[in-house]
């Protein structure tokens, strides 16, 4: 018991239930924390989508993946990173703009990215991080080692064409890509059955030739099968797609009440709840009560500390603001202000 | 004066002209049960059903190509693009397909449509949400552009625009949305394609647009305090551009300082300036100034991006330093 | 039989095979002539679209469309255009870039259209023309008139994203729109199954929830009624998509010798004529030799004709450079001589 | 010395540049097996294979996006557009994605793409396939700018583009495929960024790049012959902008014109205009000029086409008012 609540390694597909509901569980924490610091208006950005709902999707697929693989997300991918073993304080500090964070507070939530873990970047742009893991899945595929690259995205994103572009050329090539859609049922104020017809969606990416299959996320562990079976095609060669169910339990932003949803629905979601789903298939399987809440503590207590230390952290220096446009090395863009001083002081 | 805000003026415009026009409808992601990201159209579905605001799928070329295809056959499509840094997924439909066809077709048709979107920064929306790319569409012939810095022009110039024979993109900026002002909206509007000057100086003429204008009236403000007085222009439209008012009010006072939102580099304010030049070399007893935005992507933080754009300060320390 | 010569009306879908014929000889021939042009360096435009192959895909599904009706169509257009019932001659001098063509001269053949015939145009972007019938539908119903929008298009376009966003606009809002795919193997020396895996065209569109079938283009008959079936159906409120197979006879641009096919390829392909193959089938219902060679002939006058037409037609006048940016009425933008002289004037 | 077309120099920097960097490979419509549309790439995929020369569907959006990916991922893609034309399908990911990643992911890592495309008038090809895009791109923080004149820039800028550690859009001329030149290619190039001075004067300073650097020297031919004698300046890349050898040229002469064909309105030309004015502002006779492309679609009507870019015969024309 012990060292799964010690260790936060990215569970794998082979670990237990335990390790995956601890994954789960830090994610909801963190995203509960994150929910907090924005409200009080403490996080930079005014935007801030959580992934409370949809854990079972990261750590499912996430188990899938191995060391070297590759990813992009999108505008809610926390839960994606922290289950691929990202650090919990930076993360924290780069969603409050300071300099501490990942990308040294230029990015936020919609720009955080990790080059060591394979994490290409979330994006802003719904489905502009897909065309990515194309290339990444060419190069592991030039590489050899038997990588694979994954975009993940919601289901407003099955309406962008670009996803279709990019589907068809992993096919074409044989590309050791996966395309992963985190059904929440909603894209802001629409509902998936307001944005298409057509809502048995992997149907779609199977017309397109790749392996594509629809799971529940209610079960992390089912999720977990089929991402291992959709990843693994993607290994040998036939690239895949997965579209996990699951329900955005907050509102689109932290701040949006979903209006737009009936009470019916948001209690019917809610109570597909993957965390508390796995609580509960592990106290059937007998762990206690009692070593569940304190692993839950011991997870509350990291995810508290990540809010002092974004807190403890500088804003980032004015003097980085024109830094990283061009690689190091390269001259910087001119200050407007050093154009102007330049021009008027001619005489 | 009763008190009204950018955000329900555009709502009202809309309102007014939907009712006038029965040709008119709204296209776009979240404009319906939502109400737009920004609340511009809320309540609209109400007011006019389903057929006439349309809630789409998360597309933006194929609304922009929508709205192009309504247009030629008649109707008058208002798509909401939610932020203009989307405009990259629609520029071929915007800038080779509307902006382009009435030309490629000999004048047999035109295309009459609005596509409103807001750019610019102060929510700290980060990189892809914070731009102001209205360079892009006022670099491309057969667009139209209007820019509203005010509340009264957020409605007047959208109800002009929404009479336009030709495509207008209409660019509201996210940080007016929720500014109120005491405005009457039933005094005639200026024509289309009018500057405003928004305050008479005798020392520098500021040309500016959208948020900036308010941005040079803080400015302007402070500086008559330190004895220096400010013509304030407001372009209102980038195209049609009301020139004449510039070159008359430069002429004036030989000095122009040109502020806007927009990465500096071939930007609006180098079109602007260079105009300004060519146009009125004679009268300029200094270069006409540039205060834009760096040519450095918008940073979330927030510090980094107020000082990514023009501010008040830097307005008032160029406009001191241009005529010590 | 002389009527029908002398009719250019377009063939509806109760029109006999000697009236399909007619409109594809009309087809063939128009090109054979423009091709002749192009290639003796009389036609503007380096670039010139021959739809020599799939005159049963033009003439089929415009035998399924009547008045009011709209479309958009491609670079390789012209035999679309023509069954709707374009006038030759201004084709062709609209295609020699002069003054008397549909578009006085500024289109040219990929840019060329009718709003009178409901042609909302032709199109230089690969896939550009295809969200435009889901305006024109939308419009369509609104007006309660039972009229359709088709988009016409290729193979290649198959891989364009903004295909797949407007179909499933169509389905959702239930469009009288359908998207035709010309699937003639090639774009330009790529063939289709070198650009997807997917080749059975209609499952994509099947799998956004439209009616799609695939039809053989050699026989013209059979395109009717499959056009039929998909543009009825549309009328009815169910978007459709139809793919009709056929071969591209010539290069991709007129002067294109094909070298990426086999002479096998080529034979087999040219062997697939739906022009050749209609003649056949009317010989065999008993239609005179002579007759057929009488309706050719007349054919063959009509469009030396167009020549001639085109040659006699003056060049635009460099004072029409200006118009038609904007509407009548609003100022030309400033001609940049213009704009020097002021400014080289001041003094 | 050997003669060398333009076209033939890019192959043989594709070439050069593959056979050193094991990293690189092509990928865009028609650049394997058909050759490119121009032929640059043709039998590249013979001597590279389809491991390095990709064909691809017609994808534009995803084409640009796979290269990002794949620039992230180690490699070093070279992307090809067709026509610059299709600039507005990809926009979302060049500038969105590729120009800005290495910012916002503050400093994490770079996009080593080169985007190759082509643009300009000359082949009648109508308003869809002429264009002279490349201020969209200068406007675009984030990336870099080339646009070779001559057969020797086509192979060297071509080469130190494949050397960027940041992504290169690479705008070729469709109208000079076919020149040829004798050139010498072992002449160690001048450093990325430099402007080439391609004829020295005294009266008239002209800034111009890609296609109508030939029109500017066509034209100093000329007025030389009367009497006039322009300095004739290739920026060569626009981003990085040399400066620097502009300012010191102006500054000689006091007179300055910039020639450009994309659109006059917020082009290249503005921004070259408004920079040399306010840098060089005390030592102009004359305002700086815009012989720029008009502000209106090209036309697939040769005789309209030929007049809606700058001409040498203009070009001729301007500068003996300038110095009358
Ligand atoms: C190209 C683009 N269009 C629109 C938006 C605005 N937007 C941000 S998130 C979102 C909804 C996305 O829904 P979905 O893909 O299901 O993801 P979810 O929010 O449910 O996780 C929209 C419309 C955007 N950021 N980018
Ligand atoms: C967006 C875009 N990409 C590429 C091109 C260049 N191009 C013109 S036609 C063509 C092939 C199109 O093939 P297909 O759609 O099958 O039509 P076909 O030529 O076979 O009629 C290509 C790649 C273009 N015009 N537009
Ligand atoms: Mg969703
Ligand atoms: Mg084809």
């Amino acid at each position: 018991m012990n060292e799964v609540i010690s260790s936060i390694e990215p569970a794998s597909s082979n670990s237990g239930l335990l390790a995956h509901y601890k994954a789960m569980r830090r994610i909801r924490t963190f995203e509960d924390r994150v929910g907090e610091l924005y409200l009080r208006g403490e996080s930079a950005g005014s935007m801030l989508h959580l992934s409370i709902g949809e854990e079972s999707a990261a750590v499912g697929v996430s188990a899938a993946m191995r060391d070297g693989d590759t990813f992009t997300t999108h505008h809610r991918g926390h839960g994606i990173f922290l289950a691929r073993g990202a650090d919990p304080d930076r993360m924290m500090s780069e969603i409050g703009g300071k300099a501490s964070g990942y990308c040294s507070g230029k990015g936020g939530s919609m720009h955080i990215a990790d080059m060591t873990l394979g994490h290409l970047g979330a994006n802003a742009i719904v489905g502009g991080g897909i065309p990515a893991v194309v290339g990444a899945a060419l190069v592991a595929k030039r590489r050899g080692k038997g990588n694979v690259s994954i975009a993940f995205f919601g289901d407003g994103a099955m309406q962008q064409g670009i996803l279709y572009e990019s589907m068809n050329m992993a096919a074409l090539w044989n590309l050791p890509a996966v395309f992963v859609c985190i059904n929440n049922q909603w894209g802001m104020g629409t509902r998936i059955d307001q944005a298409t017809k057509a809502t048995a969606l992997h149907e779609r990416a199977a017309s397109f030739g790749l392996n594509a299959e629809t799971v529940d996320g209610l079960d992390v562990l089912d999720v977990v099968d089929a991402a291992t079976r959709i990843v693994d095609g993607a290994r040998a060669g036939t690239p895949g797609f997965l579209a996990v169910d699951c329900f955005r339990f907050f509102g689109h932003g932290r701040k949006d009440k979903s209006p737009y949803r009936s009470e019916k629905e948001e209690a019917e979601g809610r109570a597909k709840d993957p965390v508390l789903h796995a609580r509960n298939l592990l106290m059937d399987q007998g762990v206690s009560e009692a070593d569940l809440n304190a692993l839950d503590d011991a997870v509350s207590a990291e995810m508290d500390a990540t809010i002092d230390f974004a807190k403890a952290s500088d804003e980032p220096d004015l003097s980085s603001m024109f830094r990283d446009v061009f690689a190091p090395g390269e001259p910087e863009p001119e200050p407007v202000q050093a154009r102007i001083d330049r021009v008027l002081a001619r005489e | 004066m009763p008190k009204l805000a950018y955000r329900d003026a555009l709502k009202q415009a809309l309102n007014d002209a939907m009712r006038e026009d029965p040709d008119i409808f709204l296209i776009g992601e979240e404009v319906g049960r939502y109400g737009g990201a920004y609340g511009v159209t809320k309540g609209l579905i109400d007011e006019f059903g389903v057929e006439r605001v349309l809630d789409t799928p998360i597309s933006e070329p194929a609304i922009v190509g929508t709205a192009v295809g309504a247009a030629m056959a008649g109707m008058r499509p208002v798509a909401e693009l939610m932020y203009v840094d989307f405009l990259g997924m629609t520029m071929d439909q915007l800038c080779n397909q509307a902006a382009k066809i009435r030309y490629m077709f000999g004048g047999q048709i035109g295309v009459p449509m609005v596509l409103r979107t807001q750019g610019g920064t102060g929510r700290s929306a980060g990189a892809q949400h914070s731009q102001s790319l209205e360079a892009y569409v006022m670099h491309t012939p057969g667009l139209r552009l209007a820019m509203p810095a005010t509340v009264y022009d957020a409605y007047h110039l959208l109800r002009q625009a929404l009479k336009q024979p030709d495509p207008v993109v209409f660019i509201e900026h996210k940080s007016l949305y929720a500014m109120s002002e005491e405005v009457d909206l039933t005094v005639p509007p200026p024509d289309w394609g009018k500057a405003a000057i928004r305050r008479q100086g005798s020392d520098l003429v500021i040309v500016s647009y959208s948020r900036q204008v308010h941005y040079a009236l803080q400015a302007a403000e402070e500086l008559a305090k330190q004895g220096i007085e400010v013509t304030v222009i407001d372009t209102r439209t980038l195209n049609p551009l009301d020139f004449e008012t510039i070159r008359k009010e430069v002429e004036k006072t030989g000095k122009a300082m040109v502020v806007s939102e927009a990465a500096m580099t071939c930007g609006v304010a180098a079109e602007l300036a260079a105009r300004i030049t060519e146009e009125c070399f004679d009268f300029l007893e200094e270069p006409v100034v540039r205060v834009a935005g760096e040519d450095i992507p918008i940073s979330v933080s927030v510090a980094l991006e107020k000082h990514s754009v023009p501010t008040p300060e830097r307005i008032v320390d160029t406009a001191r330093k241009m005529l010590a």
